[in-house]
């Protein structure tokens, strides 16, 4: 997305929702969905559709883990790194992914194909470990899960 | 046509479930998505309605079709209700949960669903603020503050706009009872706000989701925009978080839903006097809401009358982590750890034996099977250096190294703390480097450095390499005093309670940190 | 009624009193006619050196159609004093 | 006065609400009013409690975490910044448990600091050192190779200051002064946890980011991370001066922190009743003109402006002056001489200048630059309120419920109040905005206009008269108020004049372009929306019907009940640091000080007796009838104190010629101005720094402008002007600025009591302060107008002559740039040029593509009255048809544009709509080129020793 498409974008999305600034977030969202991020070059079409400072939104911006300022991998796995995961043998599926998936954690693969992030809880304590990926939710992760993970990545 | 109950709750949904409602809807079965029950041992669930009522099957895979619509398959159930999971619960908020269509208002009102609501729009504000108070619900979220006394501040405090928020940012690991309840029975949450709103005279809701639960803010917007009829004038909205576990703490939600940064405020003022937007707001738990729909409609006393001490009704207890039967259990206060983790939990996934049960998620405490017969009661934690917080239980097996688990918690700290308050963001960051300097040397003791002089300047050159101490001891010193520091001078409970895993790790597993263990876990 | 400028863009002495007694006089004029033919004449009294009073005055003789109606009653009472 | 540091009790005072309580703090019983913090309770009562992050002219925050206190029956250790005191409350500060959390955290903040105090710049000057002292800390067991965010680049791309966030405790009250105070929310934290950190904007090096250098972050900074380049070159100040800014009309106070004879820096004085403790980029920083290359430090004379200057001593320029003057008013007669004052100047030097003038030259020959600026603002309010000043003082504003802005632009010409207005609008206050530009008030992050009314320049009396219509035509008059305040029968004369059909916004909008419904909905919002307070600038006064606008603000304030109780009023801002002052002085050619006539007797004789002469009674010339009379060959020789009315004054064509047919022109000033080019006497002036008197401001505050140094050019203004007034044998003898004070409050009954015992003790007075208002008067015509009954005057719309047509199809309009100030003799002098190295022309992107200019084009600028080039900045913040630029450039000249017509009662000029052409241009005019040449010429200097 250029930032002809994202200012097109932001002002759709504000002369529907409003431009009110507890919307910023849902914008924010919105831009993330559909564009996979939010460059920093759209920073000041966004603080002037809320009648921000361009400080006001990259603080916020950059506040939160789930905002990507750099397009992120074609597929994106995100590994939780919580307790309880951990207490279901997290630690050592968290070191085959990233042998697996060929990609430290928090990083994308060179190729682009693959973004590993940790996450920290799903809700899906019991049943660890656990992944999101490309947005499904995978438990019970094991070995040839990861198999399975990466084969689907590899697409 | 058979109907078949199948869950599209996110656990099960993780566990295969699309894919087993998949194929039933293949075999031409009326298919009904359901939220969970809350036994994920059992997951995927396949219910099939007969004559003598839902027969359960579980866990079932797509394969399994044929074998179940003809009744042979091995992992039969029965009555899903019958099993001694659910039997020895007591179900007041998570009465319908696995059981309705979570989006079928018809479900919900042959559930008894918005009797509550009918009857606090019969009645005056105070008389609604006065029943919850006579139920002695307290917070949910796990400050255990009554709620009632929470809702008369807002009730009282003048100004004509005033907001109901809930806080659906259940980040801690080994929770999940909100994400249960909101995938599986969104209108008791919104009937829950409705009467709050009612209560105190609140005209707009806000429900903030965190982003993990993709599954829960899609159902609750479907819910809202179902429901909108029904709860008007009062209107709900969703907000979803972005990631950041702090905007947990209430403050840092409310300033999140702004549109803000989510860093935490200072109290005062309350958020019950100068809340979202600076107006008079209640923010509840989503169990906190949840339970009041029970208590209007069938009393406070059908509430207060279950529990134990000061802490009244029920609480929906989530066994997580290396757990057997791992689920959602909701019973009355006073049961003790030990039933939970042994009796209803069963045990270890693993079968090794438990080592260590954290409690409250990752700022709760760890406790020893030694501690197991902790009464769950929120006065009981607090006393035993622990809190329930939100009644996640989560069980290590005997491979945890104890000293890892308390560099976790810092390392957790660190990467969601806010960076407001120093205490917290530095105290973190110096919380895991302390902690790996202990893992580094509980095996070889280091040449202890000398230290002396007392000026500031020495303050400030005393980084040098050769002036610190890294032994054991001296690290053990400092990672307790570095505690002290973070639980007394934190701003919120971040930073405030992450000393918690990290004390009660040193405490209670000495051992794992170059120390002797102690007498009494050796005595086990 | 523009300003008359020389090539330089600068406008004469006396074009420019006359310029500025006829302004007067138009922003005074819808105080009616007879007030604002005194308040022309008193400002011009409370706010010109003497010098620029007797050259008015020798201008209203010397070019009268220059003036409008009012600011030449005006600066006729300013003469009589 | 030795080096002390401004106390500060960590958080702002509590908001009044009459109720005390009584606590116990350390033992000690204090009663303090509800609402107050722990800390500021502790502080007031004289108890320091350790603190970082809190300072009081911010909210406070409560992230440090080193001010925690204990409360009895409470659980933890609240902060005591955030925490209010409470009946009954007993609190302990200073326990060894407080003691032990609070060096817990200091040793965490160390942990990450680097460990450089004996060489940082701040050594001394810094709270973290100082906290670090206080809490006893003594040893840091953290271990040097730990994660730490030092190391990382300094941003030194501010000219005066430096960004360092390897100091940087993240303690945001740099980013919390940003919002708060200054309102430009430039800053930020950004990221989260122990990677926080302070940016500016989107972590842009401050100079490209949205920060507008007004100070208060470094100001904020308890470290050394946002500090003065000047303190790292120069060290930390040992003593400290306070003193009043002599930029624009705000009139902030300052303290001028030195080292020895060389000034550090100027920081605002939280005690300033005009600034709060807030400055902006002129003020605070760009004060550097003081010491700069080019100041003249000798006098000079020359016989004509062909020759070159030839240095001399005191004694002969002093005499060379006096003899001229002398010998010409001997030949040409007692009018053929004048002077103008200086608004730039103090008081005392003002009253000096007119007195010369009256006593000296025998004559009323005195103007001053309020001529081209609010002259119009003078006749305006003393015809319908009596009293040729704003009604206000700034702190009002805090009280408005609806601001109108009426050609002013706060942000840029008069910053620090812009800031207090952004604040009030951010707590809700409803804003107006009638501008021909989309100034920053329209829409500036987290201010919004409720109206933009964006008018056809030289169209303001239209538009304000279609407001009163529909105040009047709906009824949304205070009728109490008028009756009992105003007179009667001139309202209903008014009302039926405004009322008419022609005057309705709908009728106007094809003159005006302001849509009618906009402004209908603008005015009834003025009326109706509670406390109603107006502010107007230079976009008000300086055009051809500048007095009618005036009066037509005064209307619409006193048909509405806006006058006479805090936050509301009729308030002009102001152009120069004390263009109220010399107004107030006697500097216009028909009164003297306090605003009387010199036709009457019984003032004129008050000066008479105590001047020993008889005065002339008649008016005398104004600027542009001097130099008309120049050209005429009347007017032959001119004292000019600091002033450059060959760059400042309309139509350059004109004063050029005014000043060339002249035989003696005398200018005082610190540099070679342009006006100098035709001069033939230069006499060095001082800076505001090197001297003492008083300034006084917008509000009419009078304030004390303090002497922080020696004067280079060896005398203060004052005294040189003391040095003419005797060689002309008038027998002065002033030891010292309050002795001309005392004559001034014993000659002008608004000031008869202002003395500079009462100053100092004070800070400040607002005039009238006499009898009947010992302690000044904040806010004026209370309960009667000045004047008696508040007068209604009719203003009709005369449009000016100045028209568009085919020749001329774009109107320009000019104004100011925050970085900037007047002509720029000062601010180009400093390194505020970096913001602003030349003068461009704002156009409209419609009206650019038509012309085929882009962005950054050379273009031709042409009027009636002259021609200069610049270049182009396509913007939509003008409209199309309009085109702006400023004046502070000489090379531009944008003076050469403007026109004589002027404002109809004051002749202040029409600045303010030039009806020009635009269009590509290759390089400088004729009239640039020449004008470079005799610039160039005219400023040979001989030096002193050559010429002895």
């Amino acid at each position: 997305m250029d930032l002809d498409e994202a200012t097109a974008l932001i002002s759709t999305w504000t002369e529907r929702e409003g431009r009110r600034r507890d919307l910023l977030m849902p914008l924010l969202h919105a831009l993330q969905e559909a564009a996979g991020h939010i460059d920093d070059s759209w920073v000041e079409a966004i603080a002037s559709a809320f009648n921000l400072s361009r400080a006001d939104v990259h603080g916020v911006l950059t506040f939160y883990h789930d905002y990507r300022r750099q397009p992120a991998g074609r597929h994106i796995v995100k590994l939780c790194r919580a307790e309880s995961c951990q207490s279901r043998g997290g630690a050592a599926i968290e070191a085959a992914a990233t042998e697996r998936l060929g990609v430290a954690m928090g990083e994308t693969r060179r190729d682009g194909q693959v973004t590993l992030e940790p996450v920290y809880c799903l809700g899906l304590c019991a049943i660890g470990p656990n992944a999101l990926v490309d947005g499904r939710p995978v438990a019970r992760i094991d070995m040839a899960a990861l198999d399975r993970i990466a084969a689907e990545v590899a697409a | 046509m058979t109907r078949v109950f199948i869950s599209r709750d996110m656990a099960s949904v993780a566990l295969g479930a699309d894919d087993v409602a998949r194929a039933f809807a293949g075999a031409g079965c009326d298919i009904v998505r359901t939220g969970s029950r809350g036994l994920f041992s059992i997951e995927p669930l396949v219910e099939v309605e007969t004559t003598d009522g839902r027969v359960g099957y579980g866990p079932v895979t797509p394969g399994d079709v044929a074998a179940v619509l003809g009744g042979t398959h091995p992992n039969r159930l029965g009555d899903i209700a019958a099993l001694p999971f659910f039997t020895a619960q007591q179900r007041f908020t998570f009465a319908r949960c696995g059981i309705v269509d979570p989006l079928s208002l018809a479900d919900y009102a042959a559930h008894r669903g918005w009797i509550g609501l009918e009857i606090a729009h019969a009645a005056e504000p105070q008389a609604v603020v006065d029943t919850v108070k006579a139920s002695g619900l307290r917070g949910r979220g796990g400050a255990g503050f009554p709620t009632g006394i929470k809702w008369q501040t807002v009730l009282d405090a003048p100004g004509g706009t005033k907001y109901i928020v809930c806080n659906a940012d259940e980040g801690d690991s080994g929770t999940f009872a909100d994400r249960l309840l909101m995938e599986g029975d969104p209108f008791c949450l919104i009937e829950g706000m409705a009467i709050a709103a009612h209560a105190v005279g609140a005209s707009h809701g806000y429900i903030y989701i965190r982003s993990e639960y993709p599954f829960a803010i899609a159902t609750m917007r479907e819910a809202i925009a179902l429901s909108a009829g029904r709860i008007a004038p009062f209107t709900l909205e969703v907000r979803a978080g972005a990631g950041a576990y702090v905007c947990g703490e209430e403050t840092a939600l409310l300033d999140s839903i702004e549109g803000k940064r989510g860093q935490v405020r200072a109290k005062p003022p309350l958020p019950a006097l100068a809340g979202l937007f600076g107006k008079p707001t209640v923010i509840n738990n989503v169990l906190s809401l949840a339970a009041v729909p029970f208590i209007l409609a069938e009393g406070a006393d059908a509430y207060a009358n279950v529990g134990f001490g000061r802490s009244r009704g029920t609480m929906p207890v989530q066994l997580a982590g290396n757990v057997k039967h791992g689920g959602l259990f909701e019973v009355g206060f006073g049961i003790t750890l030990g039933e939970l983790v042994n009796d209803i939990g069963g045990g270890t996934t693993s079968g090794r034996p438990v080592r260590a049960v954290q409690v409250g998620g990752p700022l709760g405490a760890y406790f020893p099977p030694s501690m197991f017969d902790l009464p769950f009661d929120y006065e009981a934690f607090t006393q035993a250096g622990g809190l329930i917080g939100h009644a996640g239980i989560t069980v290590f097996d005997d491979s945890v190294d104890m000293a890892h688990m308390a560099r976790f918690a810092m390392e957790f700290c660190a990467v969601e703390s806010c960076g407001k308050c120093t205490p917290c963001r530095i105290g973190s960051t110096r919380g895991v480097e302390i902690v790996d300097r202990i893992i580094a040397a509980r095996e070889i003791e280091p040449v202890r450095a000398t230290a002396n002089g007392d000026t500031l300047g020495k303050a400030l050159y005393s980084r040098a390499p050769d002036r610190i101490d890294v032994s054991l001891e001296a690290q053990t010193v400092l990672l307790r005093d570095l505690c002290d520091t973070m639980k007394f001078g934190s701003l919120c409970a971040l930073g405030g309670f992450t000393p918690y895993p990290v004390l009660s790790a040193l405490d209670h597993f000495p051992e794992d940190f170059g120390a002797p263990a102690p007498a009494l876990e050796a005595a086990e | 009624m523009a300003i008359a400028h020389d090539e330089d863009g600068v406008m004469s002495t006396g074009d420019r009193l006359i310029y500025m007694a006829n302004q007067i006089a138009r922003n005074l004029a819808s105080e009616g006619t007879e007030r604002s033919i005194e308040m022309v004449a008193d400002h011009i009294r409370s706010f010109w050196d003497p010098a620029m009073r007797r050259r008015i005055v020798e201008l209203a003789h010397s070019r009268p159609e220059t003036f409008s109606a009012i600011a030449s009653a005006a600066i006729e009472r300013v003469a009589a004093a | 006065m030795g080096f002390t540091r401004e106390t500060d009790h960590g958080t702002p005072p509590a908001i009044a609400t009459g109720n005390n309580v009584t606590l116990t703090i350390d033992g000690e019983q204090v009663t303090l009013p509800e609402g107050t913090s722990i800390m500021r309770a502790a502080s007031l009562t004289g108890t320091a409690i350790p603190k970082l992050c809190a300072t009081d002219n911010i909210e406070s925050f409560g992230s440090c975490r080193l001010c925690l206190v204990e409360v009895e029956g409470r659980n933890g250790y609240p902060a005591s910044c955030t925490t209010p005191i409470a009946e009954g409350m007993v609190v302990r500060t200073q326990t060894g448990r407080l003691k032990q959390l609070r060096r817990g955290v200091m040793e965490l903040y160390i942990s990450d600091h680097p460990l450089d105090c004996l060489t940082c710049a701040a050594n001394g000057d810094c709270e973290l050192q100082d906290q670090a002292g206080a809490v006893g800390l003594r040893d840091v067991r953290y271990g040097y190779d730990g994660a730490t965010n030092m190391g990382q680049a300094k941003d030194q791309s501010n000219p005066y200051f430096d960004f360092d966030p390897s100091k940087c405790i993240v303690c945001s009250r740099c980013v919390r002064a940003c919002d708060e105070v200054q309102g430009t929310f430039a800053l930020t934290i950004e990221g989260m946890g122990f990677g926080s950190k302070v940016a500016a904007s989107q972590d842009d090096a401050f100079l490209s980011s949205e920060c507008v250098s007004c100070g208060a972050c470094v100001q904020a900074c308890p470290t050394a991370s946002l500090i003065e380049k000047k303190v790292v070159e120069t060290g930390t100040p040992d003593r400290a001066v306070v003193t009043t800014c002599a930029y624009c009309g705000v009139g902030c106070t300052f303290r001028a922190e030195m080292r020895g004879e060389e000034l550090v820096r100027m920081v605002p004085w939280k005690d300033g009743k005009a600034n709060r403790g807030h400055s902006c980029v002129k003020g605070r920083f760009a004060w550097g003109y003081a010491q700069h290359q080019d100041r003249i430090l000798n006098p000079m004379i020359r016989a004509s402006v062909t020759e070159p200057w030839r240095e001399v001593s005191w004694g002969e320029a002093i005499a060379h002056t006096a003899s001229e003057f002398r010998r010409i008013q001997a030949q040409y007669g007692t009018r053929a001489v004048g002077g103008i004052t200086s608004s730039r100047c103090t008081n005392e030097e003002t009253f000096l200048v007119q007195k010369l003038i009256r006593q000296g030259f025998g004559n009323n020959n005195v103007d001053t630059c309020a001529r081209v600026c609010h002259s119009p603002t003078g006749y305006g309010l003393k015809t319908t309120f009596g009293t040729s000043a704003g009604t206000q003082d700034f702190d009002s504003v805090m009280h408005a419920d609806v601001i109108l802005v009426i050609g002013a632009n706060p942000t840029d010409a008069h910053p620090v109040f812009g800031s207090r207005m952004k604040k009030r609008l951010r707590q809700g206050a409803k804003l107006i905005v009638v501008d021909p530009r989309q100034i920053d008030l329209v829409k500036s992050p987290h201010v919004e206009a409720e109206h933009h009314l964006p008018l056809r320049p030289g169209t303001n009396v239209a538009v304000l008269t279609a407001m009163a219509h529909v105040v009047v035509t709906e009824k949304l008059y205070d009728d109490a108020f008028i009756r009992t305040r105003c007179d009667w029968d001139e309202f209903q004369d008014w009302g039926d004049f405004v009322s008419e059909p022609a005057r309705s916004p709908e009728a106007i909008e094809p003159l005006t372009g302001v849509p009618a419904a906009d402004l209908r909905a603008a005015a009834r919002l003025y009326a109706t929306g509670g406390n109603a307070a107006i502010y107007y600038g230079l976009g008000v006064t300086e055009h051809s019907q500048g007095s009618s606008t005036v009066m037509a603000i005064a209307n619409l304030a006193m048909a509405t009940g806006n006058i006479g109780r805090e936050g509301v009023g009729v308030n002009p801002l102001r152009g120069q640091n004390n263009v109220q002052g010399a107004c107030d002085m006697g500097s216009f050619p028909h009164e003297f000080s306090g605003y009387r006539h010199v036709s009457d007797t019984a003032t004129r004789e008050m000066f008479e007796s105590a001047w020993g002469v008889t005065l002339d009674h008649e008016p005398g010339l104004r600027i542009p009838n001097m130099l008309d009379a120049a050209t005429d060959g009347t007017f032959k020789a001119l004292f000019i104190q600091g002033e450059d009315i060959l760059q400042s004054d309309p139509n350059t064509h004109h004063v050029a010629a005014g000043l060339a047919a002249m035989e003696c022109v005398v200018v005082q000033d610190l540099f070679l101005n342009e006006t100098a080019n035709y001069g033939h006497v230069f006499l060095p002036g001082s800076t505001f720094l090197e001297k003492d008197g008083t300034f006084t401001n917008a509000e009419r505050r009078i304030q004390r402008v303090r002497r922080v140094m020696a004067p280079l050019n060896g005398h203060a203004d004052w005294e040189i002007v003391q040095l003419v007034a005797n060689a002309m044998g008038l027998g002065w003898s002033y030891a010292h600025p309050s002795e001309i004070m005392d004559e001034i409050a014993a000659l002008t009954p608004t000031f008869a009591g202002v003395h500079y015992d009462r100053l100092d003790a004070e800070g400040s007075l607002q005039w009238p302060a006499n009898d009947a208002a010992p302690d000044g008067t904040p806010t004026m015509h209370i309960d009667g107008f000045v004047r008696g009954k508040g007068k209604f005057v009719v203003t009709d719309y005369v449009p000016t002559d100045e028209k568009t047509g085919p020749r001329f199809p774009l109107l320009l309009t000019t104004g100011r740039i925050l970085s900037h100030y007047n002509v720029g003799a000062q601010t180009r002098r400093t390194a505020n040029t970096a913001w602003h190295p030349e003068d461009r022309l704002e156009i409209h992107p419609t009206d650019a593509e038509n012309r085929g200019i882009k962005d950054g084009d050379w273009v031709s600028l042409r009027s009636r009255a002259g021609e200069t080039t610049l270049r182009a900045l396509i913007t939509e913040r003008v409209a199309p048809g309009v085109v702006y630029t400023t004046f502070h450039h000489p090379d531009t000249q944008a003076n050469v544009i403007t026109t004589d017509y002027s404002d109809w009662a004051t002749n202040c000029p029409e600045y303010k709509v030039t009806a020009v052409q635009v269009g590509l241009s290759n390089g400088p005019s004729d009239w640039q080129e020449d004008y470079a040449d005799h610039a160039r010429r005219s400023r040979r200097i001989v030096p002193v020793e050559a010429a002895e």
